[in-house]
């Protein structure tokens, strides 16, 4: 059996083909914020183009390939992937587990999500991005001319497949892996919300998976499940769509829900407030999110006794919601709060949030619904929503978590800056487009007539967009100029009260030296004022096992990449491409079955000279 | 104090109803369906406006009252939760929830209701890319883009489409329902008062999704039934029209009659266009000038792109001049 | 991770325990049986459509009902989600079709074509 | 005990759940699994919500062969039977039992597989070609998806019979070969949902 540490190998090779949830956290990481910096250029594009009434800055189609795209980039290549980043790094840590349960599987994942937003943008040089809407309802997607769907397709049920194979593995890391100790209900929350977060992967891409294959087929294939004159209906893409889109904005939510939880519990100080109930509520939302789908459907006539059945279980959601709201008022109630840039983004998260949550029980209402849908409102909404909630938990992440994942903390003053300019940036941007929605603007038009009363807003509103913009920049700028900013102890923030504090900066590949014994939720925490601070140790030191690195899930991921090729340009005589990408890929698969991999050893001696 | 609180959504609504158009704008409704809309939507607002100010009640005092102060090392007590507090704020949100359902389902459920009683009229709204078609089978006749009704008569609409979905929506009157193709959608609404109420279409259909504006203009019942009758038969036979607008009517048979209907003469490729002249905007969105008219004539896909419309650039000067002066002679009502 | 100094490709060998091999007996004949229900239950299905004995309007529920009790089998009995310790498994599937009956409810029935 | 290594270790009742990989991948799977079942009900909606669309093609009282589909379903159930006994072999340490049984099943699958290409060729002959009729273009997907499924399933199960005709049975390949199981189990239980709704209800209304 070999033992023998892979030896030296280039920096590059390395990223290639490392299986470490801890690089590959960071290349979620870093992937993700690339593609949110170009879903936000999108965004100040629409918004310029916007900022005039009958503007021209930007053609009516290319507006449209700006707001599909800018949609399915924030949806699919950026808000998920930065939070799978943070599980992928966080979560392993937080239970007191050396990897995840399949750290082959866990850098396929990775490697699918890039390819396949790769595959996206590559639309752009050839003919043009989808032009759908990131909902791409048909008959508009499936006749759409050119092949912007058809990267919208492959590209997205490519990056689909890597995502639900993360769901899968964090699910099982978190049921198998857990230290001694660590029950169910003493992990932490955003090991319990990334767990429900999975669940819901697992659940709500299969149907996007299948939706994405009908269309796919409708296209390129000549499939007739939505062509009306050969007996098909619309409707069906916009119930497997939902039954999906629903699901992903919970899937998008409920990780940021939890790192509020940690963050604000350690910024004052103070256990969670209400523990249990913020695990039962996140767990009845996780729910309830599979039970409201239509409720994005309530004009396109299903009838009144669908329409009100789907409303009432969409107000239901507000229930739980409000249990965490107030839940995380009194972990603050009492307790000692520090501003810190992280708690500023996760304090600013509870009344953004509550803004978007409102509008979501105003939607539900689905007689009022009728003036509220596909209008400015709904935009409004669930920017408040995920800006409010997920992109402010992004944030407060990242600046929680940057010591443990970059060795440096970030600069507080610029921190500060960005903060404020973001924050009102994001409100100047987005509370406006309520009433623009409300007084008559549609939602996804590429202008919009003077003398309607419309002028106004939509100037403050794009200045709101201009803000945010800068704000972006001065984070990336901080990035930058706070490397210097070096931590090496584990707990840099003095209030660590779980175990992603527990190791040494930089975190070891083997993360903990000894399992550790877990005694209480925020093991910590509880080490520091009930034990003698320090983790206790379930098992003798000894020797490490280590999964070894491979270059296939890369290979395997641009296989499906070469293939979707052959797919888009299958009418120009491109089947040869397709096959050959899928034998690529197979292959792969195939030498991975056949070849054992049985990893290898890091000796007692390595692991006692690497905690010193 | 207490008594300002009070009046504070009532303040917040007539900031809101202050912006916006009166015909445009579903903040202030001019029919009983937008009415019902509108009553719904203050209903929830003051119930989340009650729910906002309590959470920002809490969340301020938090924030001022819990703030870390320098040199303070103390550690706070480590509470686990409190299960009364959960029960409350539990028990709380399901009641005003309740509040909010049931007007909602009975809301919905009148909105769905078809009338169909004396004096009702049904409209087929036909979406086209992008323009509409406004079908009226008990006069049988057609409309293009500008949906004339009878006040305070109950109009029964059924939303078709011929190609992508489309959504109707007059926000003064009506909350919006989707023209979904090979399905029929129906929804009703009532004008009590004359005028032109904006509408638009709320669903992306293409490149001129944001052009495809319409109009619905109420009339008295009696100039409503004048315009139905005028609207079946070509309005003006030769000789009550210039020599020039005859020219033109020539040329508009030899090229737009096989799309667009005079009357109930020509084909429905395109809009009904019998009561052209008197139309405010063209194109669904352009100021009615003869420039704009002509631009349009000459290069579609510049002013509406993705539209249907063939080009006719290279219409001679004189003929096209005769075609607008022929155009905006079709005038049904006076 | 576990079996350190243990080479997991060895091949394992010997017999299971005799209580093991009482137990596989015992299921051995489970399995034979839920199989020839299965068989039974199959061709009950079949034949009442095909035969056109019983009326259709009860036969759609009941071939449903027996293909419900086909699955039951299948996954408890040859699948063995039965045995203790297959909790989550359990908790998984069972989640799965709570979310597959409204998908395919919804599929069949808000079609825009009946307004329900 | 830094590097001694067992070269044998005694069977133990579970083979396929000894290791953490193998409870992994068991678990894994059955979450897997889970999410197939999503998978198949878009698709059994999307047919029930189409079946109707025939437009002027053939409609499923034109088309289906109950008996062959009969036939098919009992094939399916019994190597549903077979790959049991595979099961219970390894169980028994039988690890030559546990191979000629998931040939077996395999031989199964082949011949399940072969009557629906046929099945399919018929149908295409007497004018439901993929494109013909929403109904057409829904029932081709979901059954050709599980046919799909059996294809692959019959493709695992040959590389890893191939790769492991010698080794014997060890903790590393118990887990495969188990979960290898399982999927055909799961094709087994989607077979049964085809048959009945797709094909039975076809059939008689």
């Amino acid at each position: 059996m070999s033992n023998a540490k892979a030896q030296s190998k280039s920096v590059l090779w390395d990223w290639l083909t490392t299986v470490d949830h801890k690089k590959i956290g960071i290349m979620y990481l870093v992937a993700g914020a690339f593609f949110f910096a170009l879903g936000g250029l999108e965004a100040i594009l629409m918004r310029i183009q916007l900022m005039f009434p009958e503007f021209s800055f930007v053609p009516a189609q290319t507006f449209n390939e700006l707001l599909t795209m800018h949609g399915t980039t924030m949806i699919f290549l950026a808000a998920m992937p930065l939070l799978f980043g943070f599980m992928n790094y966080i979560v392993p840590l937080q239970i007191g587990a050396r990897d995840v349960a399949f750290p082959f599987l866990n850098a396929l994942g990775f490697w699918l999500f890039l390819f396949g937003g790769i595959l996206l943008n590559v639309s752009w040089f050839v003919g043009g991005a989808p032009d759908a809407g990131w909902t791409a309802y048909v008959p508009l997607s499936s006749e759409s001319p050119g092949t912007g769907v058809d990267y919208y397709v492959l590209g997205l049920q490519v990056s689909g497949a890597g995502t639900l194979i993360g769901g899968i593995n964090f699910l099982v890391t978190i049921i198998n892996m857990r230290a001694p100790g660590m029950s169910m209900m003493r992990m932490p929350l955003f090991t319990w919300s990334t767990f429900v977060a999975s669940m819901l992967i697992l659940f709500a891409f299969p149907a996007l998976t299948i939706g994405l294959l009908l269309l796919m087929l409708e296209r390129i294939f000549g499939a007739t499940y939505f062509a009306v004159d050969f007996g098909g209906n619309v409707i069906i893409w916009q119930h497997l769509f939902w039954i999906f889109g629903h699901p992903e904005v919970y899937i998008l939510i409920l990780p940021a829900f939890g790192i509020f939880s940690e963050i604000l519990s350690a910024f004052s100080k103070k256990r969670l407030f209400g523990y249990s109930a913020m695990v039962f509520a996140t767990l009845i939302i996780g729910f309830l999110g599979f039970m409201v789908w239509a409720h994005h459907m309530f004009t396109v006539g299903m009838g009144p006794v669908a329409n009100s059945i789907f409303a009432v279980a969409t107000m239901a959601i507000a229930v739980p919601t409000g249990i965490k709201i107030f839940n995380w008022l009194l972990t603050l109630w009492g307790g000692r709060i520090q501003f810190t840039t992280a708690n500023l983004f996760a304090l600013a998260f509870i009344p953004s949030f509550t803004m978007g949550g409102v509008t979501g029980v105003m939607l539900a209402t689905s007689a009022a619904n009728y003036q509220f849908h596909d209008t400015y409102f709904v935009v409004a909404h669930f920017h408040y929503v995920i800006i409010g909630g997920v992109v402010l938990g992004l944030f407060a992440g990242a600046y929680y978590w940057w010591p443990r994942i970059f060795g440096y903390k970030l600069d507080e003053t610029l921190g500060k800056w960005f903060f404020w300019l973001f924050l009102i940036g994001f409100h100047l941007t987005f509370f406006v487009q309520h009433f623009l929605g409300l007084i008559g603007m549609p939602r996804r038009v590429a202008s919009y007539l003077g003398g309607q009363g419309l002028d106004t807003m939509n100037f403050i509103s794009t200045i709101g967009a201009f803000l945010m913009g800068i704000a972006f920049i001065i984070f990336v700028v901080s990035i930058f100029t706070s490397m210097k900013n070096k931590v090496t102890d584990a707990d840099p923030w003095g209030n660590g009260r779980t175990l992603e504090w527990t190791m040494p900066i930089p975190t070891p590949e083997y993360n903990f030296a000894q399992t550790p014994l877990v005694r209480d939720v925020d093991a910590l925490w509880y080490e520091k004022y009930e034990g003698d601070g320090k983790m206790k140790a379930a098992e003798p030191l000894g020797d490490i096992h280590m999964p070894n690195g491979s270059i296939l899930p890369f290979i395997m991921s641009l296989g499906l990449f070469i293939s979707s090729f052959g797919f888009i340009y299958y009418h120009e005589g491109f089947l040869w491409l397709a096959i050959l990408g899928l034998v690529i890929n197979f292959g792969a698969m195939f030498v991975r079955s056949i070849k054992e991999d049985h990893g290898y050893h890091i000796p007692k001696e390595e692991v006692i000279k690497g905690g010193k | 104090m207490k008594y300002l609180w009070r009046l504070l959504p009532f303040t917040f609504i007539l900031l809101i109803v202050g912006c916006g158009q009166q015909n445009l704008s579903a903040l202030d409704p001019q029919g009983p369906v937008a009415d019902m809309q509108f009553s719904l939507i203050r209903l929830s607002l003051y119930i989340m406006i009650f729910v906002i100010v309590v959470v920002f009640a809490l969340y301020l005092i938090v924030l001022f009252k819990f703030r870390e102060r320098p040199g303070d090392t103390h550690i706070p007590k480590q509470v686990h939760g409190n299960k009364a507090l959960e029960v409350i704020w539990t028990t709380i949100p399901i009641i005003l929830l309740l509040i909010l359902a049931i007007p909602n389902v009975m809301a919905t459920f009148e909105l769905a209701e078809i009338d169909d009683s004396e004096g009702a009229i049904t409209i087929r709204a036909h979406a086209h890319l992008f323009w509409w078609e406004f079908e009226y089978p008990d006069h049988d006749i057609i409309a293009g883009q500008e949906m004339y009704i009878p006040t305070n008569t109950r109009i029964n609409i059924e939303l078709e489409s011929s190609d992508v979905i489309h959504a109707f929506w007059v926000p003064a009157l009506a909350g919006k329902q989707d023209n979904v193709p090979g399905i029929t959608n129906t929804m009703w609404l009532e004008a009590p008062n004359e005028g032109v109420y904006l509408g638009k279409c709320a669903e992306l259909c293409g490149p001129a999704h944001w052009q495809m504006d319409f109009k619905v203009i109420a009339v008295d019942p009696d100039t409503f039934e004048t315009w139905a009758a005028n609207m079946a038969e070509v309005p003006y036979e030769e000789g009550e029209i210039t020599e020039y607008a005859v020219e033109g009517r020539a040329i508009f048979e030899a090229n737009c009659l096989s799309c667009h209907a005079i009357g109930n003469e020509g084909g429905n490729f395109g809009p009904n266009l019998t009561n052209f002249g008197e139309r405010t905007v063209y194109a669904g969105y352009m100021e009615a000038t003869d420039e704009n008219l002509e631009n349009f004539i000459r290069d579609p896909q510049e002013w509406k792109p993705g539209n249907n419309m063939p080009a006719f650039s290279d219409m001679p000067q004189e003929d096209m001049d005769a075609l607008i002066e022929y155009l905006k002679s079709l005038k049904v009502l006076d | 991770m576990g079996q350190h100094g243990m080479d997991p490709s060895a091949p394992l060998t010997g017999k299971p325990s005799k209580k093991t091999q009482r137990k596989l007996r015992n299921e051995m004949r489970t399995q034979l049986i839920s199989f020839v229900l299965m068989i039974f239950l199959t061709s009950m299905a079949f034949i009442s459509i095909a035969s056109d004995a019983i009326p259709t309007g009860f036969a759609m529920p009941f071939i449903l009902l027996l293909a419900v009790i086909q699955v039951i089998l299948q996954l408890y009995v040859f699948m063995h989600l039965n045995e203790r310790g297959n909790g989550w498994p359990n908790a998984m599937i069972w989640t799965g079709v709570l979310v597959a009956i409204p998908t395919v409810a919804s599929l069949m029935l808000l079609l825009g074509i009946v307004k329900w | 005990m830094a590097d001694q290594t067992v070269n044998q270790h005694t069977l133990p009742p579970n083979p396929e759940k000894a290791t953490l990989e193998g409870r992994n991948k068991f678990l894994g799977f059955w979450f897997f699994l889970g999410g197939e079942t999503v998978l198949f009900a878009s698709l059994f909606g999307t047919y029930l919500g189409l079946r109707g669309g025939v437009v002027s093609g053939p409609g499923p009282d034109d088309l289906f062969h109950l008996p062959l589909v009969f036939i098919m379903t009992m094939i399916l159930l019994t190597s549903s039977l077979t790959s049991v006994f595979a099961i219970i072999s390894m169980k028994r340490g039988n690890y030559k039992g546990l191979l000629v049984w998931m040939w077996v099943t395999v031989a199964l699958g082949l011949a399940f597989l072969g009557l629906e290409i046929y099945e399919f060729y018929e149908y295409y002959h007497y004018g439901l070609g993929f494109t013909t009729s929403a109904f057409a273009s829904s029932f081709y997907t979901l059954v050709g998806t599980h046919g799909a499924h059996v294809a692959f399933g019959i493709g695992w199960i040959v590389t890893l019979l191939i790769r492991y005709r010698k080794t014997g049975l060890t903790l590393t390949n118990a887990p495969k070969f188990y979960v290898a199981v399982l999927y055909w189990h799961f094709i087994d239980v989607v077979w049964v949902f085809i048959f009945s709704v797709v094909y039975l209800m076809g059939y008689g209304g």
